[in-house]
């Protein structure tokens, strides 16, 4: 992949996410457990998620990571 | 008219084969079995609605009372026999026009033929009759028919079957003579009624269990029980394709049904029970069966043979439900032999109609025969799985019933070898269906065409009514249940 | 009249014909009866029909109510679907079982009793075991068979334990004993694949062939959801498992590079939030559950058709190779790209709707855990199914000129796509139908904003830690290596022996085993003591021995 | 010493059941013993027959006659026996005509009526056809692979 393209995707996401934390300050939220409804929220909570499931993902990649494919 | 029907079941297959006999040319002879054939079961299916309306029937033979003369007795025993060999007699006969004259060289189709409806006659006589020695006479009858009819195959070795057979089944039925000489001296009568009823009173108990002895060793060689299984595997897979079909479907069942009858209305459940080791022995040799010989059939490399160690293996599973002593063994015993004679019959005209094609029925022969005869493998599939106890066949319904009898019992280990050995079944179906279906035919085979309509229809009406009765449990089920309900009120 | 028909006996009926017929006519009739199927399956009245005595038992084979309509409909618009789609494949044993399979599957879906579910579940593992088999990978078929016979023997046992007093209903199996449930349950979740009893699931389905894949991802995991939402609703174990299986399926599908592996993991993934949505408990959760194996049901069968058309076109499938296909087959993409928005739940996709009633539901009910777990999981499905396929992607020219496969194969994952985007449009058309669901709001600007907010974040955390992207591998290890590979071969490797040890035990093995066959033969073969022809001689000594032995015994 | 008389006699009365023991033990053991076809048949005969005797026997009441319906009369032989065994007879000679004739054809199949030899043959004819049948299977097995 051409890091070039890489960048403008960055560039593009990060203005995406700014708009987005825009839009939630002015939306009406309905709250589930109080936290979900501040602002923002989604976003970090999307964020520690993917961070979470990347690490995890990671690390457990090396366990399981067998090979070529299997070819019974 | 109507009053005479038990006598008339047996006068007309009698009069029929000499009919037979008499016209010699092949094609009426064939209508003289086939209208016998439909009067048959026609004459079963009346007597069944009688019966089931009115109680049993007793017909007593000229006329006299059953302690002189002879007397037939329909009840909800035989019935299900009866109707069976009817069926049978009637769907079979179709398949036999085809069949028969492809394998028999024209002069003695005529012949065949005769001797078939000899052998219907002995059969039905067996199941009709009321009287000891009458049932010998019947059972030599059908037994003779037999052996001319495996001797007339068309390989050598049916020679040899035929005469295996014969050696056997006349010391087996003579065997039973002398069981049977034994009651008449404890008793003073042959009448099967009238011997249970003075069996209890009768001074000489040893002479009465010394009768009992040689009477179900006799019926166990007809049976061919397991260790005395050796005659039928040759005369099945040797004999023409149509008495194989006709004899594994019916023979044997009739045997086990005058084992039913002597074991639960003549001597009873208790006696027979506790004064021979019975039925432990039978439950060791009737496991025998379902483990020997179904672990024989999948090494078989001829399909008819396999087939018939198979049925020597689900024979075993009949004599269980009897072995087991309670009703729902008994249901289970009775319904399988229905149901077996459906799948097994299926499963022999499928074969048949292969040696009709291609003649061999060697297992080789059988590869990739799904392509070219997708219906006539289908029926045969089908009769497999119902030899597995597939849930949704017919053969499912047995085993469900002798479960529940062994369980009932208080033997779940016996339960846990019924399934067991439904695996050796798998085993020995499977192999046939991975070469019918999943192997390509030979290049160098010769093309095959599907089973003519007159192999095939008879074929597929018994794979269908093994569909049919495996989901449809009501008739089957039911026609065993009130044989068991009559024979444990009658039961000493 | 038409309550007493089952909408699966078209479809077994059609499966019988199948196997009879040939070329057109086989087609016309699996067409027809998948017609007839969905014909039913929309048309039977709200009740109990088709009462049949079997065995003693009182069988009920059409017993209809709103969750087994939705599944219902789920399952014959994939069979339908499937069957155009598998018009062109001529393996003829393929359509047999994709037939008795998807009537399995409806047949399980409308069994009012649960000795009719049992059976039809046993149906179902023989159906799929076949459509696996006629993939043409043997050893992989036989993989799965043996794991389905196992679940299948749970089942038994439990709907047997649990009918053993009699009572064969499902509101039995409430009251049953621990020994019942629990056997019920782990046949269950072995059918379902949760974790631990994943590892099937991504075994054998991407080495089914390319039709065969589209029904496996259909029937059988979203069969035994629907049986947990019959039998176990509320069984808080479930949200355990559940919980595990998200986990799992996120792991195992940011590690493969293969694409029908990764949607078979993700079919995982999914599975595991019904379960969840099962184990809360709620009206609402359960009929949440429903409505996401429903849109789960519509566009994973058409990512598997589109995956199947990149399959049929090069063999395989990794993830990297979509990129060329890209402009050669652009339907294909197209539908591809759908799917993979619809699994992350983006807006205006059926996944969104679904999601959205899980969020509901599960909020509505507080259970906390289940619901920040579902949020998360939207967030790592987008990684693994949008981000990460993307960021894999290899340009350059394809290896031989690529088109989009035929119209009978391109037409029903258009059509599927398509309901994929108006069940997005318009949600209420679908909650409408489904009985507590049409009080959800589905498209409100909170709902939107929230889920775009999390997906772009999301995606934005892995483009900035591209450095750690997963290069994952063709294959993964799984609990089934445990036996697959051999425990001991393992321990050995770390004692530090040679693995020729291994290679030796096993020849000595199976040495063995070959010894005990030829012994078997020897005894049981044509010339063994039990199969030879035997002198009539000694067959009526055996006869005498017989008379004999009983009246010794009588006498003693 | 009389009681020891009274049974020897009683013993010694037996004697016809006794010849019945001894020709069934006698035709059973032929029957097992011999591999010749028509010996075999022999045994079997002699075997039936002794279950005439067997059945005859105790039908016979010392001092009755024969079954005549006449006043003068009145222990007569019970005659139910002596149809069953006419009919048994039939039956004998029957089955023994069957089996000759089966006899018979086998000698003109195999040339030969003892049953090791024909076993040979037996065995000798399945190996021919295991062999043609194993070949062209394989041939196809491995094209198939």
């Amino acid at each position: 992949m051409i890091p070039a393209i890489l960048r403008r995707a960055v560039l593009v996401l990060a203005a995406v996410v700014a708009l987005l934390l825009g839009a939630d300050f002015l939306v009406a939220h309905h709250p589930y457990f109080g936290i979900d409804g501040l602002p923002g929220f989604a976003l970090a909570f999307g964020g520690l998620a993917a961070l979470a499931t990347l690490a995890l993902g990671a690390a457990a990649g090396r366990l399981i990571a067998r090979g070529a494919f299997d070819d019974d | 008219m109507r009053e005479h029907a038990p006598v008339l079941m047996v006068v007309v297959p009698l009069f029929g084969a000499v009919l037979a006999a008499l016209v010699r040319r092949p094609g009426p002879a064939f209508a003289v079995a086939l209208a016998c054939g439909f009067a048959v079961a026609a004459l079963a299916i009346d007597l069944a609605v009688a019966v089931s309306a009115g109680g049993p029937i007793s017909y007593r033979l000229g006329g006299w009372a059953p302690d002189v003369g002879i007397e037939y007795r329909v009840d909800a025993l035989n019935v299900p026999i009866l109707l069976l060999l009817g069926v049978t007699a009637a769907v079979a006969t179709v398949y036999a026009r085809r069949s028969v004259a492809s394998e028999l060289p024209v002069g003695r189709v005529a012949w065949f033929y005769a001797l078939y409806l000899l052998c219907l006659t002995g059969l039905i006589g067996i199941a009709l009759t009321n009287d000891a020695f009458n049932a010998f006479v019947f059972l030599e009858i059908s037994s003779l028919a037999t052996y001319a009819m495996i001797a007339l195959g068309r390989d050598r070795r049916a020679l040899v079957a035929a005469y295996q057979y014969l050696i056997i089944g006349t010391i087996g039925a003579t065997f039973y003579v002398i069981g049977v000489g034994f009651l008449f001296l404890a008793t003073g009568t042959l009448n099967l009624s009238l011997i249970a009823e003075r069996l209890g009173e009768a001074e000489a108990a040893r002479a009465v269990v010394t009768g009992l002895a040689f009477v179900l060793v006799g019926i166990a060689m007809k049976v061919a029980l397991f260790p005395l299984h050796l005659w039928l595997p040759n005369a099945y897979a040797y004999a023409p394709s149509f008495a194989t079909v006709f004899l594994g479907a019916t023979a044997t069942k009739v045997a086990v049904y005058l084992l039913f009858r002597y074991v639960f209305s003549v001597f009873g459940a208790a006696f027979v029970f506790e004064a021979l080791p019975t039925g432990a022995l039978l439950i060791a040799l009737s496991l025998a069966a379902a483990f020997g010989a179904s672990t024989v059939a999948i090494f078989q490399s001829d399909v008819k043979r396999l087939l018939a160690y198979s049925s020597v293996g689900q024979i075993g599973y009949a004599t269980l439900g009897l072995a087991l002593g309670n009703a729902a063994g008994l249901t289970g015993g009775l319904v399988h032999l229905l149901n077996h004679a459906m799948m097994k019959g299926a499963a022999f005209m499928a074969v048949g109609a292969v040696v009709f094609r291609l003649g061999t029925c060697r297992l080789e022969a059988f590869a990739g025969l799904g392509r070219a005869m997708p219906a006539t493998m289908a029926a045969l599939t089908v009769a497999g799985l119902g030899l597995i106890g597939v849930p949704g066949t017919a053969g499912f319904v047995s085993k469900w019933y002798l479960i529940k009898g062994a369980l009932e019992a208080g033997m779940p280990w016996l339960a846990l070898l019924i399934v067991a050995s439904s695996i050796l079944a798998l085993l020995y179906v499977g192999r046939l269906v991975e070469l019918i279906w999943l192997r390509p035919r030979p290049a160098d085979a010769a093309p095959v065409a599907e089973a003519p309509l007159e192999l095939l229809l008879p074929t597929l009406a018994l794979a269908a009514a093994t569909i049919w009765f495996g989901l449809d449990t009501r008739f089957t089920a039911g026609l065993a249940q009130a044989a068991t309900v009559g024979l444990f009120g009658g039961a000493r | 009249m038409i309550e007493a028909v089952s909408p699966a006996l078209p479809l077994l009926l059609g499966a019988a014909l199948a196997v009879l017929l040939r070329g057109r006519a086989r087609d016309a009739v699996s067409v027809a009866a998948a017609v007839a199927a969905l014909g039913l399956v929309l048309l039977l009245p709200d009740r109990e029909g088709g009462r049949i005595g079997w065995l003693g038992f009182r069988l009920v084979t059409v017993a209809v109510d709103p969750a087994a309509r939705l599944f219902g409909a789920a399952f014959a618009i994939a069979a339908l679907a499937g069957i155009v789609h598998a018009l062109a494949q001529r393996n003829p044993l393929e359509r047999a079982a994709a037939l008795l399979y998807a009537g399995a599957a409806l047949g399980i879906v409308f069994a009012g009793d649960l000795v009719t579910f049992t059976i039809f579940f046993e149906l179902l593992a023989v159906g799929s075991t076949l459509v696996v088999w006629s993939g043409g990978r043997r050893a992989a078929a036989l993989r799965y068979a043996a794991v389905h016979a196992f679940a299948g023997a749970l089942l038994i046992a439990g709907a047997a334990a649990a009918s053993a007093g009699g009572v064969t209903t499902f509101a039995a199996v409430a009251e049953a004993g621990p020994l019942a449930r629990g056997l019920l349950l782990a046949g269950l979740l072995v059918n379902a694949g949760a974790f631990p009893f994943s590892f099937w699931v991504a075994d054998a389905y991407p080495k089914a062939s390319w039709s065969g894949a589209v029904f496996l991802s259909a029937f059988t995991t979203k069969a035994a959801v629907y049986g947990l939402i019959r039998l176990f609703p509320g069984e808080s174990a479930l949200v355990v498992f559940g919980a595990a299986t998200v986990v799992y399926g996120a792991i195992y599908a940011l590690n493969t590079r293969d694409l029908r592996a990764l949607l078979s993991y993700s079919i995982v993934g999914q599975v595991g939030i019904m379960l969840m949505a099962v184990g809360t408990g709620s009206a609402l959760a359960l009929a949440a559950a429903a409505l996401h194996a429903f849109a789960h049901v519509v566009y994973k069968a058409m990512m598997m058709m589109a995956a199947g058309g990149l399959v049929d076109a090069q063999g395989r499938t990794p993830l990297g190779a979509i990129g060329p296909f890209r402009r050669s087959m652009p339907v294909t993409a197209l539908v591809l790209a759908i799917g993979a928005l619809a699994l992350s739940g983006l807006p205006l996709t059926a996944g969104f709707v679904s999601k959205s009633a899980l969020s509901a539901a599960l909020g509505k009910e507080g259970a906390a855990f289940a619901w920040f777990l579902l949020t998360a999981s939207s967030a790592a499905t987008f990684l693994y199914a949008v981000c990460r396929p993307l960021l894999l992607i290899e340009t350059g020219a394809a290896a031989r000129p690529l088109a989009d496969p035929s119209p009978s194969r391109l037409a029903p994952m258009v059509l599927l796509a398509a309901l994929t985007l108006a069940i997005g449009f318009v949600p209420a058309a679908l909650l409408g139908r489904i009985p507590g669901t049409g009080a959800i709001a589905v498209l409100t600007p909170d709902h939107i904003v929230f889920q775009l907010a999390v997906l772009a974040a999301a995606a934005l955390v892995l483009l900035l830690a591209r450095a750690v992207i997963l290069p994952g591998a063709a294959t993964l290890h799984d609990i089934d290596s445990l036996w697959r590979t051999p425990l001991w071969r393992v321990v050995a490797r770390w004692l530090g022996r040679p693995v020729a040890t291994y290679g030796r035990a096993r020849a000595g093995v199976v040495a063995v085993l070959r010894n005990a066959l030829a012994g078997l033969e020897r005894q049981h073969g044509p010339q063994g003591a039990l199969g030879r022809n035997w002198p009539t001689g000694s067959m009526a000594l055996s006869a005498a021995i017989l008379l004999g032995a009983t009246l010794l015994l009588a006498y003693i | 010493m009389t009681d020891l008389l009274a049974r020897l006699g009683n013993i010694a009365g037996h004697y016809n059941l006794y010849i019945a023991i001894l020709l069934m033990v006698a035709g059973l053991y032929v029957v097992i013993a011999r591999g010749n076809m028509v010996k075999k048949l022999i045994g079997l005969s002699l075997f039936q027959s002794s279950v005439y005797l067997l059945y005859l026997t105790p039908g016979k009441i010392l001092g009755g006659t024969a079954p005549v319906v006449d006043p003068r009369f009145a222990i007569y032989s019970n005659p139910l026996p002596h149809v069953l065994i006419l009919t048994a007879i039939v039956v004998g000679i029957a089955t023994l005509a069957v089996g000759l004739a089966l006899v018979v054809r086998i000698n003109e199949a195999y040339g030969s009526i003892e049953e090791d030899e024909i076993f040979a043959r037996d065995e000798a004819t399945v190996k021919r056809e295991d062999r043609a049948a194993s070949r062209p299977p394989r041939r196809a097995g491995k094209g198939a692979r």
